[in-house]
C-alpha cells in the first residue's frame, strides 16, 4: 500500500527485534471474542489513486458549485474570491503538518503567525486581545457567554433576536444541562426591526445579566449602532457580546469595540477560506485585556529566547483543559489553526486599504441589486440599512420559490422558512447576499429567473 | 526587531552561544530571520487588485468606520515571502518524523488536498437548497457507513469539529438519555490517565468529575472503578487504547459493569488508529465514542487544527444524537434538519444542534479519500504497523530510558518511558526533548500522561520507515549515552534551532498578545 | 553518506569550522542532512498503487526486459519527505531577493500556476483534432497578439522552447531569408559583452562569428561595427538593454546601417523587461528578437528551466518563421501545419518545424495570465520600477564598489560593478559571493559580462521593495568594509549553508555523474 | 498592482537617492522617436485576479480534456496518471522559483536531484552517462546527430522510416543550412514494416555514416530487436542512435543500451508530466562514458566541500556556451528542469517494481483493445508486436472519421494523414494509444462510435 513504507522483509526483522512471534502477539490484549481475524466486511479493498480520485470527482459533479452560477446566498458563509497565493502557502508542508507549537524552538513560524493573526483579530474588532481561534463563530459565542458568567458571576444570558438561529440553537444546546438561563426572542419581518429588539434589551437588561449577546449587522443583515445597549449592559453590570458573522463588513463598518463590545466572537470564513458546504471555518474570538484569564482557547505571547532573541510561545496555558483539566475555562484543543493562516495571509494581501475597498464594493453592489429588486412587483425591502446582504418580504412562501430558482441555476439566497422551521410569520423572508464575485450577469439571471417562475 | 528588515548588525549565535561570527543581516545562510507583518506592512500597501466601486450611495451613514484600523498590508511578492521565511521556521511531518504520543502525526497524502479542493466540495454553501448538494450528502453518508461499520455501531454523528466537540456531543447524549428516563446521575468517573479535555468536557455539561486511579500495569484499576460504580455514576470516560499506549483489556468487564449499574460508557477514540481493522470498539460494548480524522484518518494538523470528531453511538444513545444529519431516501439523500426532525418519531428526542451548520466536510472528503485508498484490507495493515513500529521503539530503546510498563508485554500504538533513568544526571525530560531538536527531530509528548513520572510518550505511526526509526533510536541512544558524561551542554540545548530556549515563564508573567509598535508607543 | 541515514556520528560544521559540537544525525535542528534517493530506497519499495494487470498474454516475447534495471523506490511518505528536505537546501526567489543580473529572477504569481494546471489547458494532448482543442488556439492567439503589440512587430513564432531555441529560430529565419534571395553572407558579428547562447547559436546554424568590440561606456562601439559592415556580413546580433545593463542609443544608427548593407539585425530580448511598455523594439528597426517568457513575463525557472521563447519578426523576416503557427479563420482559430503551409501562399516560405508540438503551452497561460493581470498600464510600470531598483542599487553601492560605467549616466534594469575595489584585498568577486550567502542572499551574477573585470551584475527587478534592496545594500556596505578587515574569513566563505564551499575542480577533474554503489563496488 | 511593492512614496524617496528629476530621466537613452508616452494601444489595462481568472477559465473550457472523455491520442506524448504528490513537490517554491544551481552551497536541493534523476535516466535506458534534461525528445534527438558527427567526424545521418516524422522534421529544419546529410525514407502501412527498414538500414550503413537514428517502439508502435543494427553501426563505425518517446516502455522492453545504441534520446513527458498541449516537455539524453565531453547540455557530479563533506556541482561547463560560447557543444542554456523533477519523483514512487506493474498494465490493455478492434470489419492490425501504442488500417482515410469521432465525444488516436500529409499510400493509417487511463467503458464508447459513424 503506497502509504506504508515498511516491507514483509522490514516487518520480520523489526519482530525478530521486538522477540514477538508474529502481529497477532503484539495484540494479546484484545479480548478473543473482539478480535477480527481479517478485513470488516462490507467495504471496499485498497484502491488506486486514479480510481479513487474518479469516484470522489464523480460524487463533487454532482454538486451545483457557487463559482459557476448566480449566486446569493450568505447567512453566516459568504462566497467571497481568495487570492491563489493564500492556498498555496496553507499546503507549504511546514504548515500544513505541523501540530500545535508546543516545541517553540521550532515552531516560530506557526506562532508568529498566530501572533499576527491574534494582532489582526483585535484592530478589527477594536479590541485589545484576540485569541489563536475557535471552531467557528457559533461555538465563539457559546463560549463567549460562559466567559461572561465566569466573569460576571452571573447566570442569565439575554441574546438579541438578530442573532443567527444556528447559533442560537447551539447556545441553547450547550446550556441545556447547566443551569445558565437564555432568554431570546424570534425576529419580525417587519421594517427597522433591530430597533424594537434592542429596545427590548436595553429595558430587560437587569442585575442578574451576565451578558446581552447581539449580532451586528444582524441575520436579516440590518446594521446597528449599539452604543445605547453597550451602555445599558454597563449600567448593569453586565457584558456586551456581539457577534459578527461576515468580517468584511468591519472594512466599513464601525468596530464592535468603538461601540463598547466587551467581548467580540465572530465567523472569520469570509476572508482567506472558502464556504467548504460548512467547514473548517474559523472562530474568532476577543476581548478587553482585563477578562484575558478568563478567555478560552490558545493564546500566543511575546517573549525571549537564552540569547535574548525576541521569539514567541503559546501562553497563559493554566486556562486550557491540558492544564487545568476539570478546572479549564474551556475544553478546546485542536482549533482552526490552518483556517486562521488563511484568514492572516489574505487580511495581509488586503491591508486597510484592500480591506475598506473590498467592504466598499460589496456595501456598492448589494446597494446597487436592492434598488433593482425593490422595484419587482411582489418584492419588499425590509432591510434599509445593511452592508453586503439584505431582507426582502416576497407575496408569498420564500422556500418553495427558492427551489424553483435552483432549477433554473440561480441560487438565489437563503429563506427564512429554512432558517426558522415552522415560523409562518417569517415564510415570506427571503435574505440575499451580495458580494464582490455577483457579475451584473448574474444580477439579470437573478432577475429574470423571478420573472420566469409562475406566479409566486 | 524591525531593525532586521532594514538591517541591525546581529550577532550569528553559534551552537556554543560564542559570538566569533558576524552577520549584518542576522540571517544564517537559508535560516532567515523574518520580522513581524506589523514592522514590513504599511495600511497603505496592497497584494490585490479589485474592480472599481461603483458609484451609488450607501446606506450606512454614520455607522460607516471612520477610526484608522491599523491593519497592514504587503504586496503579494512580499506576502509569499513573509510566509515562506516563516514556515521555513518549523518543523513538520513532510520534514521528519515527529513522533508526539497521543497525537498522531502520521503522513497526510496529498490526494486528499487534490479532492478536498474539487469546486464541488470547496465552494457549495452550506445553505443552498439540498437538490443542489446532493453529491456532497452523499459523501457524507458514505462516509458515515464506513465510520460505522469500522467501529461496529449503529449510529454517528458527523457534526462535531474536533475530537473534545465530539465528546461534548456524547456526553450531551448520554445527558439527554438519563434526562429522558427521568434520571440526574451526575458523576463522571475518568482515569487519572485521561487526556484533559475528558474530565474539562464532563464539566462543561455539567457533570462533576471524579478520578480512577492506574493500576500498576497502566490501565484503569478494576477494582477501585467497580467499587465506585453505582446510582449517582452517569458515565465513565475511559480512553482504549489507554494513553500509556496500552489495551485496556478488561474493557468488556468494565462496559457490563457500568451498564449493569445504569451508567453508560463513553471511550475516548483518539487512539483508535492503533486497533482499527483489528478491533471494533462496539464489540466491547462502549455506548459513544468521537473519533478524531485528524489523527486516524489522516487529515492534516495545520499547525494545531482544523480537526473533526464523527461519533458513534450505541442503539441506547442513538436517539439522542444532535442535528443536523444525512439521511439516504428513494430519490437521494437528505440533510435532516430541525423541522423534519421533529415531525420524525425516530429523531424527536435529539439533543439539538451542536455546530451552526454540518461540520467539517473538508476534512471529510480527506479521510474518506484516505479510508477508499487504504481498503478495509489497508487500514487493518495501518493499525498492525502502527503497533509494530513502536514495539520495535520500545523494545529498542527500554534498555537506556526507564520503561515503566515494558514488563506487561506488547504496547499498543505508543512507547511510554518514565524519567527515572535521569535521576544522577540532573537533568529532566526537558532537557533531553530539546538536545534531540539539534538532532533534526520533534521531541515525543511530554510530561503527559500524568500516571508515570517524567512522561515521554512515543507515537511514531505507520508511516514511519525502519531506517527512520533506527535514526531515531541512534540518536537517542546516543544522547542518553551522552546525558551523564555532559550535562551542562544539555541545559542549554537546542544550540542549532531559529531559536534558543524560550522563556515560558517571563511570557505568562506579563503577557504581550497583540503587537504594539514600542517605536510609536 | 549511506550512514546518515541510519546515522554515522557526523561534526556539526560550526561557522569558524570548529568542532566543539556534535550531533549524532548530522542534522543541524531543522537544516537537515538527507541521503541520495539510492541510498535511502530499493527496488521492492513503491509509493502507487496500480490496477492489477488482466491476464492477457503479450506480444514481446524475446523482446522483454529480463535485466535488473536498478531503479530504487519508496513509499509516498517516504518520497515526500526525501523531496521536501532536499527542497530545502536551496535558495529562492521565494525566500529573499534573488539579484542574478540577466536572469530576471522576479515573483512568480500563483495565479499563473493556478490557471497553468486547468484541466483545459493541462490536460489535452497537441494532436486532438483542432475542433477540440479550440480554447488553447485562442490562448495562443492571444499571447502573440500582446507580444506583437508590446514589442511593435508584425509577427512571432510561439514553438521556441526557451531563449536560446528563439534565437535559434530568429537566426534560421535570417540564414532562409537569405537564402531566397540567393545571398550567401555568412559573417555574423556579436558584440563580446553577449551572451554565450549568442555566438554558440550563430555557428549552430552555420554562421561564423566576429566580435564587436565595447566602447569605454560600455556600449557597442558604433565605428568599429560600422567599419567592419559589408557584402559578408549576414547579420548582427545585438543585445538591447545590453548585458552591461544600459541601452544601446546608437540602436537605430545601427538598424540602418546593418540594413542598408544588406544584412539583418537580431536583438537578444532578454532584457525586454528593463523598456516593455517604454519602448518598441519594433520601432528601433530590429528584425527580430527572442522574448523569454520566463524571465520578462516571469515564468518561473523551476531550478534551469523550463522556459519559452517566442520570436517577434519584420516584415521582411514573417515569411521565413517556422512551423507551425496559430491563425484565426472565420469559424474559429486554425493551426497551420505543414500541408496547409504547403498550399497557402505566404507561408511556403517557412524555414520548417524546429519542435515536435506547438511550443510551451503551459507557459503560455502563465505569461498571459500575467500580462492581463498587469495590464498595458502595469507592465509599463514594470519596467520603470526595474529600472528604477537598479538605478538605487547602483547610487548606493557605486562609492564602496567600482561601477565603471556609472559616470555615464543611469543604468536600464541592471547595476554592473568590476572587482577593482577588491585590488588590495587579494580578495575575489567569489569571494564577496560567497560571503552573502551567509548573510542569507543568493549572490548576483558573478564574471559576466565579459567586457568588465571581475564582473558583478545586479539585477533587482521591479518585484523587490526598497525595504529588500535597503537590507542588500546595508550588507554589501557591511561586507565591503569588512572585506579589508578580515580577509581570511571571507576565503573561508560560506560557513552557514548546507554545505561549505564545493570543489568544483575536483568534480570535473574525475566526474561523477550517476551513482555507483559505493558498498557494492 | 497587486505585484508591485513599491508605493509612490518609495518612488519619490529612491529618485532623490538617485538623483534623478523623476523616473522618464532614467530611460535618457532611448532615442525621442521610440520613446512611448503612455500605455501600449490596444491592450486591456491591469484586471483584478478574479476576472483574469474568468477569462482564462472560459478559454480553458472551450477544450475538450483527455481525462473527461474516451482517449486513445498519442504519438509521442501519452496521458498517464501523474500522483498528487508529485505536483505538490515541483510547487515547492524552494525549486519552483530557484534558478540554475550556479552557487552550489545553496542550491544542493536542484542539485541533488539533478544528480539523481541522470542516475535514473541511465539505468532506465541502459546507459552509462545522462545529462540534467534538454527541451524534448525533438531536440535531443537533433543534439545527438551533432554529437555524433563531433564524435565520428562524419556527416551522415541515416534516419530510420520509423522516427517520428516531426522528430524528423526538426533534424532536417537544423542541418538546412549545415553541410550535414540526412537520409531517411518514408513508412509503409504494411505488417512488418521495421523489418524492411532495418534491411534498408543494415545494407546503407558505411564508412562515411555518422550515426543510425532508429525510434524503438517506432512511430507505428512496433517494437524491435535492434542487435542487428547496432553491431553493423558498430562494425561501419558509426554510431547507433535510438529515440524512444514512450518511456513507459522501457519497465517493459530491453533497454537500448542492452541493444548496443551509442546514444540514447527520448521524451520524458510520460513520467511525472501531463500533456500541456505539447509543452513543456521533457528531452532525456544518455550516452556511453568515454563520448561524455562531447555531450551537449548540463551535467551534475558529486564532489566534496571544504569539509569534506559530499555535495554536487554544475560540472564539465567547458562544453557550454557560457564558457565555450562558439566552440560550445550546444546553445542550449534554460533546459526542462522542472519536468525533470517532476520525472524524478514519478519514478521515485513507482520504483522499478512500480514501472514494471505500469509497463505491464499499459501492454496488456492495448493488447485487450488491439484484439477487440482487430475483429471489426473494416479495421486491420498493422502492428503485431507493440507496447502500448499501435497501427491500424481502415478501410478507408483516417482523419475524416477521426473528426467524427471527436464530434461523439471520442478522441480515438492520431491519422496518419495529419502526420504525412500529403502522403496518400498512408492517409488509411491509424496510430492508437492506450495507457493504464483507458477504462473498459472507453473501450466500448470507441467501438460504439466506429459503429456510429457511418461508412466510412
Ligand atoms: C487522547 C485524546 N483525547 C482527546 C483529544 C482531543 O481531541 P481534539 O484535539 O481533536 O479536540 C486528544 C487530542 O490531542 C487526545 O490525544
Ligand atoms: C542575455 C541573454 N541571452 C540569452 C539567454 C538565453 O535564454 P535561455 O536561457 O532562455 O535559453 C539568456 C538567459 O540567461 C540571457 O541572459
Amino acid at each position: 500500500m503506497r502509504y506504508l513504507p515498511l516491507t514483509p522483509a522490514d516487518r520480520s526483522a523489526m519482530l525478530r527485534v521486538i522477540g514477538a512471534s508474529d502481529i497477532d502477539a503484539l495484540f494479546a490484549d484484545v479480548p478473543e471474542a473482539a478480535r477480527l481475524d481479517g478485513p470488516i466486511a462490507g467495504l471496499p479493498m485498497h484502491s488506486p489513486e486514479m480510481l479513487v480520485e474518479r469516484e470522489l470527482a464523480a460524487m463533487a459533479a454532482k454538486n451545483l458549485t457557487a463559482g459557476t452560477v448566480p449566486f446569493f446566498v450568505g447567512c453566516g458563509a459568504y462566497k467571497h474570491h481568495v487570492p491563489a497565493s493564500v492556498d498555496h502557502i496553507i499546503q507549504r508542508g511546514e504548515f500544513l503538518t505541523s501540530y500545535t507549537p508546543y516545541q517553540p524552538e521550532i515552531a516560530q513560524g506557526t506562532l508568529q503567525v498566530l501572533f499576527e493573526f491574534q494582532s489582526q483579530v483585535a484592530r478589527l474588532t477594536g479590541m485589545e486581545v484576540a485569541n489563536a481561534s475557535m471552531y467557528d463563530g457559533s461555538t465563539a459565542m457559546t463560549e463567549a457567554v460562559f466567559m461572561a458568567r465566569r466573569v460576571t458571576r452571573r447566570a442569565k444570558a439575554m441574546v438579541s433576536a438578530g442573532v443567527h438561529p444556528h447559533y442560537v440553537a447551539v447556545l441553547k444546546t450547550l446550556t441545556r444541562f447547566t443551569d445558565d438561563v437564555v432568554e431570546t426572542a424570534l425576529p419580525e419581518l417587519t421594517d427597522g426591526a433591530p430597533g424594537d429588539d434592542l429596545v427590548r434589551l436595553i429595558a430587560a437588561v437587569d442585575g442578574d445579566t451576565s451578558c446581552v449577546v447581539v449580532q451586528n449587522p444582524n441575520i436579516f443583515g440590518h446594521v446597528t449602532d449599539l452604543t445605547p445597549l453597550a451602555d445599558a449592559c454597563h449600567a448593569a453590570g453586565a457584558l456586551l457580546i456581539v457577534v459578527v458573522t461576515e468580517v468584511v463588513s468591519l472594512g466599513l463598518v464601525r468596530s464592535p469595540g468603538e461601540m463598547g463590545a466587551d467581548i467580540v466572537v465572530g465567523e472569520g470564513q469570509s476572508i482567506g477560506n472558502g464556504l467548504n458546504f460548512g467547514g473548517p471555518y474559523l472562530g474568532l474570538f476577543a476581548c478587553r485585556e482585563k477578562h484575558v484569564r478568563q478567555m478560552p482557547g490558545r493564546l500566543c505571547g511575546e517573549t525571549v529566547d537564552a540569547d535574548g532573541k525576541r521569539g514567541f510561545v503559546l501562553t497563559l496555558s493554566t486556562r486550557e483543559q491540558h492544564i487545568r483539566r476539570e478546572k479549564a475555562t474551556s475544553n478546546i484543543c485542536t482549533n482552526s489553526g490552518l483556517c486562521a493562516l488563511a484568514f492572516s495571509v489574505h487580511m495581509t494581501l488586503l491591508g486597510e486599504k484592500g480591506l475598506r475597498h473590498l467592504a466598499e464594493l460589496n456595501h456598492a453592489r448589494a446597494v446597487q441589486l436592492a434598488e433593482r429588486l425593490g422595484r419587482i412587483p411582489g418584492i419588499e425591502l425590509v432591510t434599509k440599512t445593511f452592508f453586503n446582504e439584505f431582507t426582502v418580504r416576497l407575496k408569498s412562501e420564500a422556500r418553495p420559490l427558492l427551489r424553483e430558482l435552483t432549477k433554473r441555476g440561480v441560487l438565489g439566497g437563503v429563506s427564512l422558512g429554512r432558517l426558522y422551521p415552522g415560523e409562518r410569520s417569517l415564510e415570506r423572508g427571503l435574505i440575499i447576499a451580495v458580494t464582490e464575485c455577483a457579475t451584473d450577469a448574474d444580477f439579470d439571471a437573478l432577475e429574470d429567473a423571478f420573472d420566469e417562475v409562475p406566479g409566486w | 526587531m524591525v531593525m532586521a528588515a532594514t538591517g541591525r548588525v546581529t550577532r550569528i549565535e553559534t551552537n556554543d552561544g560564542a559570538d566569533d561570527q558576524v552577520t549584518f543581516t542576522g540571517n544564517r545562510a537559508l535560516m532567515l530571520e523574518e520580522p513581524l507583518l506589523f514592522e514590513r506592512g504599511s495600511v497603505d500597501r496592497c497584494g490585490v487588485d479589485l474592480q472599481p466601486v461603483p458609484p451609488v450611495t450607501g446606506n450606512l451613514g454614520a455607522l460607516l468606520r471612520s477610526d484608522p484600523i491599523g491593519l497592514p498590508g504587503l504586496s503579494e511578492p512580499e506576502t509569499v515571502r513573509h510566509y515562506t521565511r516563516l514556515s521555513r521556521q518549523n518543523y513538520a511531518i513532510d520534514m521528519g518524523i515527529f513522533p508526539l504520543g497521543s497525537c498522531t502525526m502520521k503522513h497526510n497524502p496529498r490526494l486528499n488536498e487534490k479532492m478536498a479542493r474539487l469546486p464541488g466540495f470547496a465552494d457549495i454553501h452550506p445553505l443552498q437548497p439540498q437538490a443542489s448538494v446532493q453529491g456532497a450528502l452523499q459523501l457524507i453518508d458514505t462516509l458515515a457507513d464506513w465510520l460505522m461499520k469500522l467501529t461496529g455501531m449503529p449510529a454517528v454523528a458527523m457534526s462535531p469539529k474536533a475530537g473534545a466537540h465530539g465528546e461534548l456531543c456524547g456526553m450531551l447524549a448520554i445527558r439527554a438519555a438519563l434526562e429522558a428516563r427521568g434520571d440526574d446521575r451526575r458523576v463522571v468517573l475518568v482515569p487519572e490517565s485521561a487526556h484533559g479535555t475528558n474530565p474539562a468536557t464532563a464539566v462543561f455539561c455539567g457533570f462533576t468529575v471524579e478520578n480512577i486511579p492506574a493500576n500498576a500495569r497502566g490501565r484503569v484499576d478494576l477494582d477501585a472503578l467497580l467499587a465506585r460504580l453505582g446510582a449517582d455514576v452517569a458515565a465513565v470516560m475511559i480512553t482504549n487504547p489507554n494513553t500509556c499506549g496500552l489495551f485496556e483489556p478488561d474493557m468488556v468487564t468494565i462496559c457490563d459493569a457500568v451498564h449493569g449499574a445504569g451508567g453508560f460508557v463513553y471511550c475516548d477514540g483518539a487512539n483508535f488508529n492503533a486497533i482499527v481493522g483489528r478491533v471494533r470498539p462496539g464489540d466491547l460494548g462502549i455506548d459513544a465514542m468521537h473519533i478524531n480524522l485528524h489523527k486516524t484518518f489522516s487529515t492534516p494538523h495545520g499547525g494545531g487544527g482544523p480537526g473533526s470528531g464523527p461519533v458513534v453511538f450505541s442503539a441506547a444513545l442513538a436517539p439522542f444524537a444532535p442535528l443536523p444529519f444525512v439521511r439516504k431516501t428513494r430519490t437521494g439523500f437528505e440533510l435532516v434538519e430541525e423541522m423534519q426532525a421533529r415531525e420524525s418519531q425516530d429523531f424527536d428526542r435529539s439533543f439539538g444542534r451542536m455546530v451552526a451548520f454540518h461540520g467539517q466536510m473538508g476534512m471529510f472528503v480527506r479521510a474518506l479519500a484516505y479510508m477508499m485508498s487504504h481498503g478495509a484490507d489497508g487500514l487493518r495493515q495501518v493499525a498492525e504497523d502502527a503497533v509494530l513500529n513502536a514495539n520495535y521503539i520500545l523494545a529498542s530503546l527500554k534498555d537506556v530510558f526507564t520503561a515503566p510498563f515494558a514488563e506487561t508485554g506488547p504496547c499498543m500504538h505508543e512507547a511510554l518511558f518514565s524519567d527515572d533513568f535521569l535521576h544522577d544526571t540532573g537533568l529532566t525530560t526537558l532537557d533531553l526533548a530539546k538536545a534531540m531538536i539539534d538532532e533534526g527531530f520533534h521531541p515525543m509528548t511530554m510530561y503527559f500522561p500524568l500516571v508515570v513520572h517524567g512522561a515521554m510518550l512515543v507515537e511514531p505511526t505507520e508511516t514511519e520507515s525502519k531506517a527512520s526509526l533506527d535514526q531515531l533510536i541512534g540518536a537517542l541512544r546516543s544522547l542518553a549515552g551522552r546525558m551523564g558524561d555532559d550535562p551542562a551542554a544539555f541545559k542549554g540545548a537546542p544550540y542549532l534551532a531559529p531559536r534558543r530556549r524560550l522563556d515560558e515563564t517571563a511570557a505568562a508573567r506579563k503577557p504581550v498578545l497583540n503587537w504594539k509598535d514600542v517605536a510609536a508607543a
